[in-house]
C-alpha cells in the first residue's frame, strides 16, 4: 500500500461532526437560515472532499490496492491494540460516494422541509451526526471502527426517529430501533470477540490476510461459519431483516427526510456492506452463505406482501425498503456482493427518491399519509408525480432504469452462482412481480383518480404545519431540485452495471475463494480476471465457479437472457395488475380482501409479528423481572432472609434476657451451677 | 526497723488514704447543706498527686523477697504490671472523680464520704494489682468492693439504688467467700500464701487440691470481672447504680480483678484452666452482645456490652502459646476499655439529669442537634466500643484477636468476630437516635460543667491516643506482662 | 487421731451449708449469716491447713478473715436497713425491681 | 516547585489534606456560605495537589510509586523479629490505583457543588462528613500495609452511614443502618483473615505477606488459604456489590442525599472491586483461579439480574442503583476473566462507572431539589421545560449505555473480550447485558423526557442552572475524553495490570496471543492474489 | 483418741446448728444456731492448737458480729419468713449444682490430700506471741490496710444507715 499522499479522509467524516458540534452546541440562538447554511456547508464540503478523494483513488495505479490512513492508536490491551485509520477502497468508495452524495441532497430537501418544524436546529444537528457515523462505518479500516459508526447510526436514527418526541409513538418507535439494534450488535460484538480470539486483531487487513491462508469451510461449520452468522445476526438488526426488521416500519415516525436518508439509502444498508466487506469469511462459509440467501429470500417476499395491503404511503415504502434489502442479503447470499452494492446504490437513488417524493406530497396534502385520501395529486403536483413514476419504474425493474440493472443481475445469479439455486430465483421473481404491483398500485392511489382527501384537513399528525390552505400544492423548489436530481440518477444510475463494469470495479475488494475442489480456479484467477476485463460485454458473471468454456458460456447467455425476460415479464405483468386493480376496477380490492378475510387482515396486521413479540417476549420479560426478580427474589428472598435473620437473633436476646429474672436467689443458683461446673472440671482435671 | 523504700513502695495508696481522711475531714466540719464540690476537687488532687507518686515508682527497683522489709517481706511487688494498673485505676477514679462534681449537685447528694469512699476504694485496687499475697490481695479486694458496694447505694432514697446495692453486696461477698476458699485450697496445696512460693511448688506438677483452688479462685474473680457464667448480677446492679459509680466499677475494680486474675493465672503457674477461660470467654462475649441487643435502659445496654467486653478481655487470656503477647493484649484492653466506657458513664450521667429520669435509649433521640459536641463525643466512645478504627477500641479488639490466632485459637477468634459485629447494632443504635431521629420528648440538656469537660477530655484524649498511637503503651504492658510471669 | 480430711470435709459441708443458706432461705438476714458460715467453713480449713503444714500463716489469715467479715458485717446490715428503708420487706424475693 | 523534594508526601498530602480541613471546619462558626465555600476551597485544593499524582507518574512501570514506608505501631510479637511485626505507615500507588485516586478527588468537589442549596440543615456536620470521607477513601486506595488498609476501610463506614442517616430522606435510617451493618459484619471478616496472615507471617506490609505466601514458607497456608480467600472475598464482594449481597445498595442510594449516592456509587463501590483486585488476586492467586467459575456466574448473574431489576424500578434513583450493580457486575467479570484485556477494562470500568453514574445521580439530585420525588412517574416530557437538562441526561445514559466513542464502551468492550477469551459462554451471557442496558435506560429516559408534560407542576420547572451546569460539563466531557482517548489512562493502568496478570497466573501473563498460524499479511497481497495483477 | 472423740463432738454439734441455720424459719433462731456453730468451731480451733484464733472466734464473731445480726433483727423486727414462691432457678440449677459441686469437693478433701497424714493434739505454736510477733511483722502491711477497710466499714454505715435528710 502506498502512503505516498494522504488523502486526509478524516475530512470527510469530521465535517459532518463539525456541523453537528457547531449547531447542536449553539443552534439555539441562530436563525433557522444560519443552522441550513451551516449543515448545508458541511456536508457539501464534506461530499465534495469526497469526490476529490476518490478521484484521488482512482488516479492511483490498480495494484495499490486499498489506501490506507492511520491516524493514532484508540485501545490498547497487552498485545491487542484497534487504531483510529481510515481504509479507502472501491467499496468504501461507492458507499461514501453514496452517502455523502444523497447526504447532501437530502440535506438540502430538508431545508425546506423542515421549514416549519421546531427544533430546527436539533434536527440538523443530528442529520449532520449520522453523516459522520455513517462515513465512519463505511471508512473504517477495521471493526471496532466500523462498530463505531454502527452503534453511532444506531443512535443518530433513535434521535431523529424519536424527533418528535411529543408523540409517544414516536419516542416509542426510537427505542424500540434502538434495542433491536442493540441486539444485533450483541452479534456483532460476540463476531469481534471471536476475531479477536482467533486473529489477534480487528483490523481487516490483518484479518483476511490471515482468513485468506484458510480453506473453506465445505464440511460442517467451523469458527469462520459462527463469526459470518454473528455478523448476520448484526447485519440483520441494522438492515432489518427477519426477525429483527419490526423495527423499519415504525421507524417512519421519523420526518420523512429522515426515512429516506437513514431508513432507505444508508443506513439500513450498512449489513449489506458490512457482509460485502467481510466477503472474505462468508465466502468460506458455504453454511453462512446459504443462511443468508434464505433470510434474503423470506424477508424479501414477507415484506413485499405486507407491502401490498398497507395504506400508510411511508409503510409501504418501508415495506418496500425491507423487501429490497432482502433482495440484496440474497444477493450476497450466493456469494454475490458486488450484485448485491449495486443494487444497494440503485436503491439508495431510487428509494430516497420516493421518499422525498412521498415527503413532498405529504407536504403537498397537509400531512396526510394516507393514501385512501389521496388520489389525483398528478395534476397538483406533476414534478413530485412523474420523479416517483420514474423511481417506480426503477425499483419496478423496468429497463432501462437503475434498478433493472442491479435487479437482474440479483436474480441471475441467484440462478446461476454456484451458491445460487432456481428457488431462490424463484422467489425473487415472484418478489419483483409484488414490488411492481404495489408499487403502481402507490402510485395510482396516489396520484390518479380523484383526490379523495377533505379538503380542510386538519393539521398533520406530525404538527406539520402547511400554509393555512387545504388544497393540495407542489413543494418548492429547494424541495423538487432534489429529487430530481435523483430522477435522473434513478434512470442513469444503473448504467454502470452494464457489461459488469461494475462488478468488475469492486472485484479487487471480492477475495477469490480456494476451496478444496476449486484449486483450478484458484490457480488461475489471473485468468479469470483477465478474461472477464475482455469479455466484458457477455455479461458473463465472474463470480461464477462454473467451469469457463466457450459453449458453457454461450449456452449460459442464452439462459441469462430467458431469465432476463421472465423477470421483465414480471415487471410489467405487475404494472398490468396494479393497473386493472385500482384503476380498471376500483371495486375489486376489497371484494377480494374481503374474500381473502383472516389471511387478509392478518397480512394487513403484519402478520401481527409485533404483537407476539410483545406477547411472547417483552411482556414475559418485565414481568419476571417485576415479579419474579424484583419482588420475589430481592425483596422476597433476600432482603426477608437478612431481616428474618435479625429476628431471630432478638428472639435469642429476648431468652437471654428472660434469665435476668432479678431474682437474687436465682441469681445465686446460677453462681452456684457455674461454680459446680467449673469445679468439677478442674477436679477431673487435677485427677487426670 | 522498716526502711523508707517500703513506703515509697506503697505510696500512692499512702497518699490516696490521706487525702481520703483529710476529705472525711473536712466533710465533717462542711456545713450540711452546701454541696461536696470542693470536697471532690481535694480529692482530685489526691488523684493527681498519687498519679505523681505512681510515676515516681517507677524508678525503683522491683526488687521481691520474702525476708526484705523493703517489699514489706514480699507482700507488694512494684513493677511495671503494678504501675500500670495503679495509672489507669487512678485514671479511672480521677475521670469518675471530675464527673461526680456536677452529678452529685443534680441528684443533691450532699455526702462527703462519696468522695472518700472512691480514694480508699482506689487503694484497694492499687493493692490489688501489686499485692504477691494472697491474704493482702484478698484484703484488698474488699476493700474496693466493700466501697464500690456503699457507693452503688448512695442514691439512698431510690429504691433502684439500694437493691443494685444489696444485690452486689449479697452476691458479692458470696463470690468472696468461693475466692477466699480458694485462698484456702491453694494454702493447703503449697503451704503458702505467697504467690511467688506458690508458683515454685506448682512447677513441676500441682496437687488435686490446688486444681480446686483455681477452680473457687476462678470463681470468685470471674464474679467480679462478670464473666459468664457469673456475669448475672451485672446488669440489675449497673442499672441501679448512680451512673458514675457504674463508669468506676465497670472499669476500675474490674480492671483491678483482671490484674488479679492475670497475677493468679500467669503469675502462679496455676495449672489447667484454658478451656475453662475459653467458654467463659465465648459465652460472656455472646451472652453480653445479645442481652444488650434488647435494652431500652442504657446503663443497663452498657452492662450488657461490659460483659461482652469481658469476654473480649478473656480471649487474650487463652492466647497461651505466647503468654506475653496475651498478657499484654489484656492489660491493653483493660485499659482502653476503661477510657471508653468512662467517657460513655460520663455522658449517660450528665444526661440521666435530676433522680436519673432519663436514661432510657429513646431520651438520646436527637441529641446530635441539641447538644452537637454530646453527641459527637458520646459517638467516639460509641464507635471504640463498636471497635472502629482510630479508636483504643478497635486497636485494643484487633490486638486481642492477633494474639488469639498466633495462638491458632481460630474458633475463638470467628466467635469474637462475628461478636463485635452484632455489637455493632446496638451500640448504632444509640448513634443513629442521636443523630438521625427527632427528639420525641423535651429533654432537658445541661450545659457541660468544667468537671465533666474535663472527664471526657481525658476520655477522648485517651481512646484516641490508644487508637491512633498504642505503640508505647504496648511496649510497657509487654514489658510489665515480662515481669508477671515467675 | 483425727485426720486432716475429716477438718476439711467438715469445712466443706459448713461451706456448702452456707451455699444452701444463700439458695434456700427467703429472709435477707438469713442469707448474710449463711455467707458468714461459709467464711466460717473456710476459717476452719485455714486452720487446719496450718496445723496439717505446722505454719502460723494460717491463723494470720483467719484473723484477717474475722476483720473482713466484720466489715461486711457492718457494711452489709447497714444496706439492709437502707433496702428495708425503702422496701419495708425482708424477702428476698420481693427485692426484684431491676429485672430483664 | 521540584517535583521530586514532594514525592515523598505527596500521598501524605493528598490523603490528609481534606480530614484538616474538616477539623478545621469544625471550629468554624455555623455560617453556612462560608462553610460551603471553605469545603469548597478545600477539595478543589485537594484536586489540584492531586493532580501532581499522573503529571509525575511514571508511566509504563508497573511497581508502587510516591512510596512511604514508616514505623506506625510496633506491635510487640516474641515470635517474630521486631522490624517485621511493626504495623507500617505504607503508602503508594501504581496504575491502578493512581486513576481511582483521581477519580476521588475528582468527585467530592462537584459534590460539594452540588449540595450547595440542598444542604440547608446541618451543613457545617454534612461537609465535615464529606471531607473525613474522602481523607478515609483515598486512604483504601493508597495503603499497602493490611492494618493501614483496614483501618480507612473501616473510616469510610461512619462518614457515610451517617451522612445517610443524617441527611437522607424517606427510610433514611433503616438504609443507614442497612448499609453499616452489611458492610461491618462482611468487614470483620476480612479483619480475621488479616489477623492470620500477619499471626502467620509476622507482617501487615502487603508485598511482604504477598511474597511471604508465594515463597509457600507460611505454616498452615495452604489448609487456611480457601478460608481467607473467602474472608476478604466477602467482605469485598457486599461492598461491590456482588449478586445476592446487593439488597442494601438501592436503600443506601434511595435514600442517600445526592453528594453520599455519588460518592457511593462513585468511590465507595470501586472499593470493593479494588479490593478484590489488589488483594484477593495479589495475595491468593491459586484461591482467585480455582474459585472463578462461580465468581463469574455470579458476576454474570448481578449483570443480568441488575439490569432486569432496573428496568422495573419505578424510582429513578433506585433503578441507577440497580444499574450500578449490573456495571459492577461487569467490572468483576472482567477482574475474575485474568486476562489482560479483561482486567484493563474492569479498572477503566471502574473509573467510567464513577463519571457516569455519578452524574445520573447529580442529575437526579437536581431533579429531586425541583420536585421532592424520583418516581419516575411524576415526571414525563421533561424534555420541553428543561432541554438543557434533557441534554445532559441524554448524554450520560448513552455513555452509561456504552456508546462507542463514550467511556462506557471501552470498559465494557474490553471486558466482554477478556471474559470471553477466559471462558466463551461467561462472555456471550454478559454481551446481553449490551442489550439490556439499553432497554432500561431508555426507557427511563422516554419516560421522563419524552411525550407530552402529564403532571402540571412540571411545566414551570427551570432547567439547570449555572452552578448545576457547571458541575455537569466537566461529567460530560470527562465521559468523552475517556470514549476517544483512553490510551491516556490506558498507559499507566496497563503495567500495573500486567502485573496483577502475571502474578495471577502461574505461566507469563496470558494475553491476546495472536495464532502463529496467521502471520499479519500485508494488505497488498491478498488483494493482489485476488485480482492476480 | 480424747482428740477424736472431741472432734466427733464438736463436728456434730456443729453440722446441727449448720442444718438447724438452715431449717429455722426465723431469723433469731438461725442466728443463735450460727452461733452455736461458731462457738463449736471455736473449739475445734482449740483442738488443733490455735489458742488465739480460738479465742477472736469467740470475742469477734459470736460476741461483736452476731450481736450485731441479732441487733439489726431486732430493729427491723423481722418476723418468720414468709414461704414466697422461690426462684426456680435455685432449686433447678442451684441445688443440683451445689450437690455436684460438694460432692466433688468432698471426694478430693476425703481422698485427694496429698500426705493424709492424721493431726496430732498440736501444742501452743499458735499462741497470741507468735501471733503478734507475725503480724507485726511479717504481716505487717495487711495489718495496716485493714484499717482502711475498717474505716471504709464505717462509713459506709454511717452513711447508708443513717436517716435521711
Amino acid at each position: 500500500m502506498n502512503q505516498t499522499t494522504s488523502l486526509n479522509l478524516w475530512l470527510i467524516p469530521l465535517l459532518p461532526l463539525a456541523g453537528a458540534a457547531i449547531n447542536g452546541l449553539f443552534g439555539r440562538e441562530f436563525p433557522r437560515k444560519i443552522t441550513a447554511m451551516i449543515a448545508l456547508a458541511f456536508t457539501g464540503a464534506s461530499f465534495g472532499w469526497a469526490v476529490y478523494a476518490a478521484l484521488q483513488f482512482l488516479g492511483m495505479p490498480a495494484t495499490a490496492g486499498p489506501h490506507l490512513e492511520h491516524y493514532a492508536p484508540w485501545l490498547r490491551a497487552g498485545h491487542f491494540s484497534v487504531e483510529f485509520g481510515f481504509q479507502l477502497d472501491q467499496l468504501s468508495m461507492v458507499m461514501m460516494l453514496v452517502v455523502t452524495g444523497v447526504g447532501f441532497l437530502i440535506h438540502v430537501y430538508s431545508v425546506a422541509y423542515m421549514e416549519h418544524e421546531g427544533g430546527y436546529y436539533r434536527f440538523f444537528s443530528y442529520l449532520n451526526l449520522f453523516m459522520f457515523f455513517m462515513l465512519t462505518l463505511v471508512l473504517a479500516n477495521n471493526y471496532l471502527l466500523m462498530f463505531v459508526g454502527w452503534e453511532g447510526v444506531g443512535l443518530a436514527s433513535y434521535l431523529l426517529i424519536g424527533f418528535f418526541f411529543l408523540k409517544d409513538s414516536a419516542a416509542n418507535a426510537g427505542k424500540k430501533a434502538f434495542i433491536t439494534n442493540r441486539v444485533g450488535d450483541f452479534g456483532f460484538l460476540i463476531a469481534m470477540f471471536l476475531l479477536i480470539k482467533h486473529f489477534g486483531s480487528l483490523q481487516y487487513s490483518e484479518i483476511f490476510g490471515a482468513v485468506s491462508h484458510l480453506p473453506a469451510e465445505t464440511a460442517g461449520a467451523g469458527v469462520l461459519t459462527a463469526i459470518a452468522i454473528l455478523m448476520l445476526v448484526g447485519a440483520c438488526g441494522k438492515s432489518a431483516q427477519i426477525p429483527l426488521y419490526v423495527w423499519l416500519p415504525d421507524a417512519m415516525e421519523g420526518p420523512t427526510p429522515v426515512s429516506a436518508l437513514i431508513h432507505a439509502a444508508t443506513m439500513v444498508t450498512a449489513g449489506v456492506y458490512m457482509i460485502a466487506r467481510s466477503n472474505p469469511i462468508f465466502s468460506r462459509s458455504p453454511s453462512a452463505l446459504l443462511v443468508v440467501a434464505i433470510i434474503g429470500c423470506l424477508t424479501a417476499v414477507f415484506a413485499a406482501t405486507i407491502g401490498i395491503t398497507q395504506t400508510d404511503i411511508k409503510r409501504v415504502l418501508a415495506y418496500s425498503t425491507v423487501s429490497q434489502l432482502g433482495y440484496m442479503f440474497l444477493a450476497c447470499g450466493v456469494a454475490a456482493y458486488s450484485a448485491g452494492v449495486f443494487h444497494l446504490m440503485t436503491h439508495a437513488f431510487f428509494k430516497a427518491l420516493l421518499f422525498l417524493g412521498a415527503g413532498s406530497v405529504i407536504h403537498g396534502v397537509s400531512g396526510e399519509q394516507d393514501m385512501r385520501r389521496m388520489g389525483g395529486l398528478r395534476k397538483y403536483m406533476p414534478w413530485t408525480c412523474w420523479t416517483m413514476v420514474i423511481a417506480t419504474l426503477a425499483i419496478a425493474g423496468f429497463p432501462p432504469f437503475a434498478g433493472f440493472f442491479s435487479k437482474d443481475e440479483i436474480l441471475w445469479q441467484s440462478f446461476s452462482s454456484k451458491y445460487g439455486h432456481p428457488a431462490f430465483w424463484a422467489v425473487g421473481v415472484l418478489t419483483a412481480l409484488m414490488t411492481s404491483f404495489y408499487m403502481f398500485r402507490l402510485i395510482f392511489m396516489t396520484f390518479f383518480g380523484e383526490y379523495r382527501g377533505a379538503k380542510a384537513e386538519a393539521h398533520g399528525a406530525h404538527g406539520h404545519d402547511d400554509h393555512g390552505h387545504g388544497t393540495p400544492h407542489e413543494s418548492p423548489w429547494m424541495m423538487l431540485a432534489p429529487l430530481v436530481l435523483l430522477a435522473i440518477l434513478s434512470v442513469i444510475g444503473g448504467w454502470v452495471g452494464i457489461g459488469n463494469r461494475f462488478e468488475h470495479f469492486l472485484s479487487p475488494v471480492i477475495q477469490k475463494v480456494s476451496t478444496t475442489e476449486m484449486q483450478v480456479a484458484e490457480s488461475n484467477t489471473a485468468g479469470i480476471a483477465a478474461e472477464g476485463a475482455t469479455a466484458g460485454h457477455t455479461g458473463e458473471p465472474h463470480t461464477t465457479p462454473v467451469n469457463e468454456s466457450e459453449e458453457g458460456s454461450a449456452h449460459e447467455k442464452k439462459l441469462e437472457v430467458t431469465l432476463m425476460g421472465i423477470s421483465i415479464l414480471a415487471a410489467f405483468s405487475g404494472l398490468g395488475l396494479a393497473w386493472f386493480f385500482y384503476i380498471k376496477r376500483k371495486d375489486l380490492p376489497e371484494r377480494i380482501s374481503a374474500s381473502l378475510g383472516g389471511v387478509y387482515t392478518t397480512v394487513l396486521n403484519k402478520y401481527y409479528v409485533d404483537e407476539i413479540y410483545q406477547a411472547a417476549i417483552i411482556n414475559p420479560l418485565v414481568a419476571l423481572s417485576d415479579k419474579v426478580l424484583w419482588r420475589g427474589i430481592d425483596v422476597g428472598v433476600i432482603d426477608a432472609s437478612v431481616n428474618s435473620l435479625g429476628r431471630g437473633t432478638k428472639d435469642v436476646s429476648d431468652g437471654v434476657r428472660q434469665q435476668q429474672s432479678g431474682n437474687i436467689r436465682s441469681y445465686a443458683g446460677w453462681v452456684a451451677a457455674g461454680a459446680a461446673l467449673v469445679i468439677v472440671y478442674m477436679v477431673w482435671m487435677g485427677t487426670r | 526497723m522498716i526502711p523508707a523504700d517500703a513506703y515509697l513502695r506503697i505510696l500512692p495508696e499512702i497518699i490516696l488514704s490521706v487525702f481520703g481522711i483529710i476529705v472525711m475531714m473536712l466533710d465533717a466540719v462542711m456545713d450540711e447543706h452546701n454541696d461536696r464540690k470542693s470536697l471532690g476537687i481535694v480529692s482530685a488532687v489526691g488523684f493527681v498527686a498519687a498519679l505523681v507518686a505512681t510515676f515516681y515508682q517507677t524508678t525503683l527497683a522491683p526488687a521481691i523477697n520474702t525476708t526484705d522489709a523493703a517489699t514489706w517481706w514480699g507482700m507488694i511487688r512494684v513493677d511495671n504490671f503494678s504501675i500500670f494498673f495503679h495509672v489507669v485505676v487512678i485514671l479511672i477514679s480521677l475521670a469518675v472523680t471530675l464527673m461526680s462534681f456536677e452529678y452529685l449537685s443534680t441528684q443533691n447528694i450532699r455526702y462527703g464520704e462519696y468522695y472518700a469512699l472512691i480514694l480508699f476504694g482506689t487503694v484497694g485496687m492499687g493493692l490489688m494489682s501489686c499485692a504477691m499475697e494472697l491474704v493482702l490481695l484478698f484484703i484488698a479486694i474488699e476493700i474496693s468492693s466493700i466501697s464500690t458496694y456503699v457507693l452503688a447505694g448512695f442514691r439512698r432514697r431510690a429504691a433502684e439504688s439500694t437493691e443494685s446495692s444489696l444485690k452486689y453486696f449479697l452476691l458479692g461477698s458470696f463470690a468472696t467467700a468461693f475466692f477466699l476458699y480458694g485462698v484456702a485450697m491453694m494454702f493447703g496445696a503449697t503451704g503458702s500464701t505467697y504467690v511467688a512460693d506458690i508458683a515454685r511448688s506448682l512447677q513441676n506438677g500441682a496437687p488435686t487440691l490446688a486444681y480446686l483452688g483455681i477452680a473457687l479462685m476462678i470463681v470468685g474473680l470471674g464474679f467480679k470481672v462478670a464473666a459468664a457464667p457469673f456475669q448475672i448480677w451485672t446488669p440489675d446492679v449497673y442499672e441501679g447504680a448512680p451512673a458514675p459509680i457504674v463508669g468506676l466499677m465497670s472499669t476500675g475494680p474490674k480492671a483491678a480483678a483482671f490484674a488479679v486474675l492475670l497475677r493468679v493465672l500467669f503469675g502462679t503457674n496455676a495449672p489447667g484452666w484454658f478451656w475453662i477461660i475459653w467458654i467463659c470467654a465465648a459465652l460472656s462475649m455472646t451472652l453480653g452482645n445479645l442481652g444488650a441487643l434488647v435494652q431500652q435502659n442504657v446503663k443497663r445496654m452498657l452492662a450488657y456490652s461490659s460483659i461482652a467486653h469481658a469476654g473480649y478481655l478473656l480471649v487474650a487470656f487463652t492466647a497461651t502459646k505466647d503468654m506475653p503477647l496475651g498478657i499484654s493484649a489484656a492489660m491493653f484492653y483493660a485499659a482502653s476499655y476503661a477510657a471508653m466506657n468512662v467517657g460513655a458513664f460520663a455522658i449517660v450521667s450528665h444526661f440521666a439529669n435530676a433522680g436519673e429520669k432519663y436514661v432510657l435509649v429513646d431520651d438520646y433521640a436527637g441529641l446530635g442537634r441539641r447538644s452537637p459536641v454530646l453527641a459527637a463525643v458520646l459517638t467516639i466512645f460509641l464507635l471504640s466500643l463498636i471497635g472502629i478504627p482510630i479508636t483504643g477500641g478497635f486497636f485494643a479488639k484487633f490486638y486481642v484477636f492477633s494474639a488469639a490466632l498466633k495462638s491458632n485459637l481460630i474458633g475463638l477468634t470467628i466467635i469474637g468476630v462475628i461478636n463485635s459485629a452484632i455489637g455493632a447494632y446496638y451500640y448504632l443504635r444509640l448513634i443513629v437516635l442521636m443523630y438521625m431521629h427527632e427528639e420525641r420528648a423535651e429533654v432537658p440538656v445541661q450545659p457541660i460543667s468544667f468537671g465533666l469537660g474535663l472527664a471526657l477530655a481525658m476520655g477522648v484524649v485517651a481512646t484516641l491516643y490508644l487508637g491512633i498511637l498504642p505503640g508505647r503503651v504496648l511496649n510497657f504492658a509487654i514489658a510489665s506482662a515480662k515481669v508477671l510471669l515467675p | 487421731m483425727v485426720p486432716l480430711s475429716w477438718y476439711l470435709v467438715l469445712s466443706a459441708f459448713l461451706f456448702s451449708c452456707g451455699v444452701a443458706g444463700f439458695l434456700i432461705k427467703r429472709n435477707i438476714i438469713t442469707i448474710f449469716m449463711s455467707i458468714e458460715l461459709m467464711l466460717n467453713a473456710v476459717n476452719l480449713s485455714f486452720i487446719a491447713f496450718s496445723a496439717h503444714w505446722h505454719v502460723l500463716s494460717g491463723h494470720i489469715s483467719v484473723f484477717f478473715v474475722m476483720v473482713v467479715a466484720a466489715a461486711e458485717a457492718a457494711v452489709g446490715l447497714a444496706i439492709i436497713i437502707a433496702v428495708f428503708r425503702t422496701r419495708e420487706t425482708l424477702n428476698v424475693d420481693r427485692v426484684n425491681l431491676l429485672k430483664l | 516547585m521540584n517535583a521530586d523534594v514532594l514525592h515523598p508526601f505527596i500521598l501524605t498530602l493528598v490523603t490528609f489534606l481534606p480530614a484538616a480541613g474538616a477539623l478545621l471546619l469544625a471550629f468554624f462558626p455555623r455560617r453556612d456560605r462560608d462553610i460551603r465555600w471553605f469545603a469548597l476551597l478545600i477539595s478543589i485544593v485537594t484536586l489540584l495537589l492531586s493532580l501532581h499524582l499522573p503529571w509525575h507518574f511514571a508511566t509504563g512501570q508497573s511497581g508502587f510509586q510516591y512510596e512511604v514506608n514508616k514505623q506506625w505501631i510496633s506491635m510487640p510479637n516474641a515470635a517474630f523479629s521486631k522490624a517485621a511485626t511493626n504495623i507500617h505507615y505504607h503508602l503508594g500507588m501504581d496504575g491502578i490505583s493512581l486513576w481511582l485516586v483521581i477519580l476521588t478527588t475528582f468527585l467530592v468537589p462537584f459534590s460539594v457543588l452540588i449540595s450547595w442549596k440542598s444542604i440547608k440543615d446541618r451543613s457545617k456536620e454534612f461537609f465535615i462528613l464529606l471531607l473525613v470521607l474522602e481523607t478515609a477513601m483515598i486512604g483504601v486506595f493508597i495503603s499497602l500495609d493490611l492494618f493501614l488498609f483496614y483501618f480507612f476501610w473501616e473510616a469510610t463506614l461512619i462518614p457515610m452511614a451517617l451522612l445517610i442517616g443524617m441527611f437522607g430522606h424517606g427510610r433514611k435510617v433503616y438504609a443507614a443502618v442497612k448499609f453499616f451493618l452489611y458492610t461491618m459484619v462482611a468487614s470483620v471478616f476480612m479483619l480475621a483473615a488479616i489477623l492470620w496472615l500477619y499471626a502467620h507471617t509476622g507482617s501487615f506490609d502487603f508485598v511482604t505477606i504477598q511474597q511471604a505466601l508465594r515463597s509457600g514458607q507460611v505454616a498452615g497456608f495452604q489448609t487456611a488459604a480457601q478460608w481467607l480467600f473467602l474472608g476478604f472475598f466477602v467482605a469485598f464482594a457486599v461492598k461491590v456489590p456482588l449478586f445476592p449481597f446487593h439488597t442494601w445498595l438501592p436503600d443506601a442510594h434511595v435514600e442517600a442525599p445526592t453528594a453520599g449516592s455519588v460518592l457511593l456509587a462513585g468511590v465507595l463501590l470501586k472499593m470493593g472491586t479494588y479490593g478484590l483486585l489488589r488483594f484477593s488476586l495479589g495475595l491468593f492467586p491459586e484461591q482467585a483461579r480455582s474459585n472463578a467459575p462461580w465468581i463469574m456466574t455470579l458476576a454474570i448473574i448481578g449483570i443480568i439480574y441488575g439490569a432486569l431489576v432496573a428496568m422495573v424500578q419505578p424510582n429513578m434513583k433506585k433503578l441507577i442503583a440497580y444499574s450500578s450493580v449490573s456495571h459492577l457486575g461487569f467490572v468483576v467479570l472482567g477482574i475474575f476473566s485474568f486476562t489482560q484485556a479483561g482486567i484493563d477494562g474492569a479498572v477503566y470500568q471502574m473509573i467510567n462507572h464513577g463519571i457516569s453514574t455519578g452524574a445520573l445521580f447529580m442529575l437526579a439530585g437536581i431533579l429531586y431539589e425541583r420536585r421532592h420525588t424520583y418516581e419516575i412517574k411524576e415526571f414525563g416530557g421533561l424534555a420541553t421545560p428543561m432541554p438543557i437538562y434533557a441534554t445532559f441526561f441524554l448524554i450520560l445514559t448513552l455513555s452509561s449505555v456504552g456508546l462507542p466513542l463514550m467511556n462506557g464502551f471501552i470498559g465494557e468492550f474490553l471486558i466482554l473480550s477478556g471474559a470471553f477469551q477466559s471462558r466463551a459462554v461467561y462472555g456471550i451471557l454478559a454481551a446481553t447485558g449490551v442489550i439490556w442496558s439499553a432497554a432500561y435506560m431508555l426507557w427511563l429516559y422516554q419516560r421522563v423526557f419524552y411525550g407530552t408534560v402529564k403532571h402540571e407542576v412540571n411545566n414551570t420547572l427551570p432547567d439547570m442552572s449555572g452552578r448545576e451546569r457547571l458541575a455537569l460539563w466537566p461529567f460530560a466531557v470527562a465521559a468523552l475524553i475517556m470514549g476517544v482517548a483512553p490510551l491516556l489512562w490506558m498507559n499507566s493502568i496497563d503495567p500495573a495490570v500486567a502485573r496483577v496478570v502475571e502474578n495471577v497466573s502461574q505461566q507469563k501473563s496470558v494475553q491476546m496471543q495472536t495464532p502463529a498460524a496467521a502471520p499479519t499479511v500485508p494488505v497488498t497481497e491478498n488483494v493482489s492474489q485476488v485480482t492476480g495483477r | 483418741m480424747l482428740h477424736l472423740i472431741l472432734f466427733l463432738v464438736f463436728a456434730t454439734i456443729c453440722v446441727a446448728g449448720a442444718v438447724s441455720l438452715l431449717a429455722q424459719t426465723h431469723p433469731i433462731n438461725s442466728a443463735l444456731s450460727l452461733i452455736v456453730v461458731m462457738a463449736s468451731l471455736a473449739l475445734l480451733y482449740l483442738l488443733l492448737g490455735a489458742e488465739f484464733v480460738a479465742v477472736i472466734q469467740i470475742i469477734i464473731y459470736a460476741g461483736a458480729i452476731m450481736v450485731l445480726f441479732v441487733f439489726t433483727i431486732m430493729l427491723l423486727n423481722a418476723g418468720v419468713e414468709e414461704r414466697t414462691r422461690g426462684s426456680r432457678v435455685a432449686l433447678i440449677f442451684g441445688v443440683p449444682g451445689l450437690l455436684i459441686g460438694a460432692g466433688a469437693m468432698g471426694w478430693v478433701l476425703s481422698s485427694r490430700i496429698p500426705n493424709s497424714g492424721s493431726l496430732a493434739l498440736a501444742g501452743t505454736y499458735g499462741s497470741a506471741r507468735d501471733i503478734g510477733r507475725l503480724l507485726f511483722h511479717q504481716y505487717l502491711l495487711p495489718f495496716e490496710v485493714t484499717s482502711v477497710l475498717v474505716l471504709i466499714a464505717i462509713m459506709g454505715a454511717v452513711v447508708l444507715a443513717r436517716k435521711g435528710e
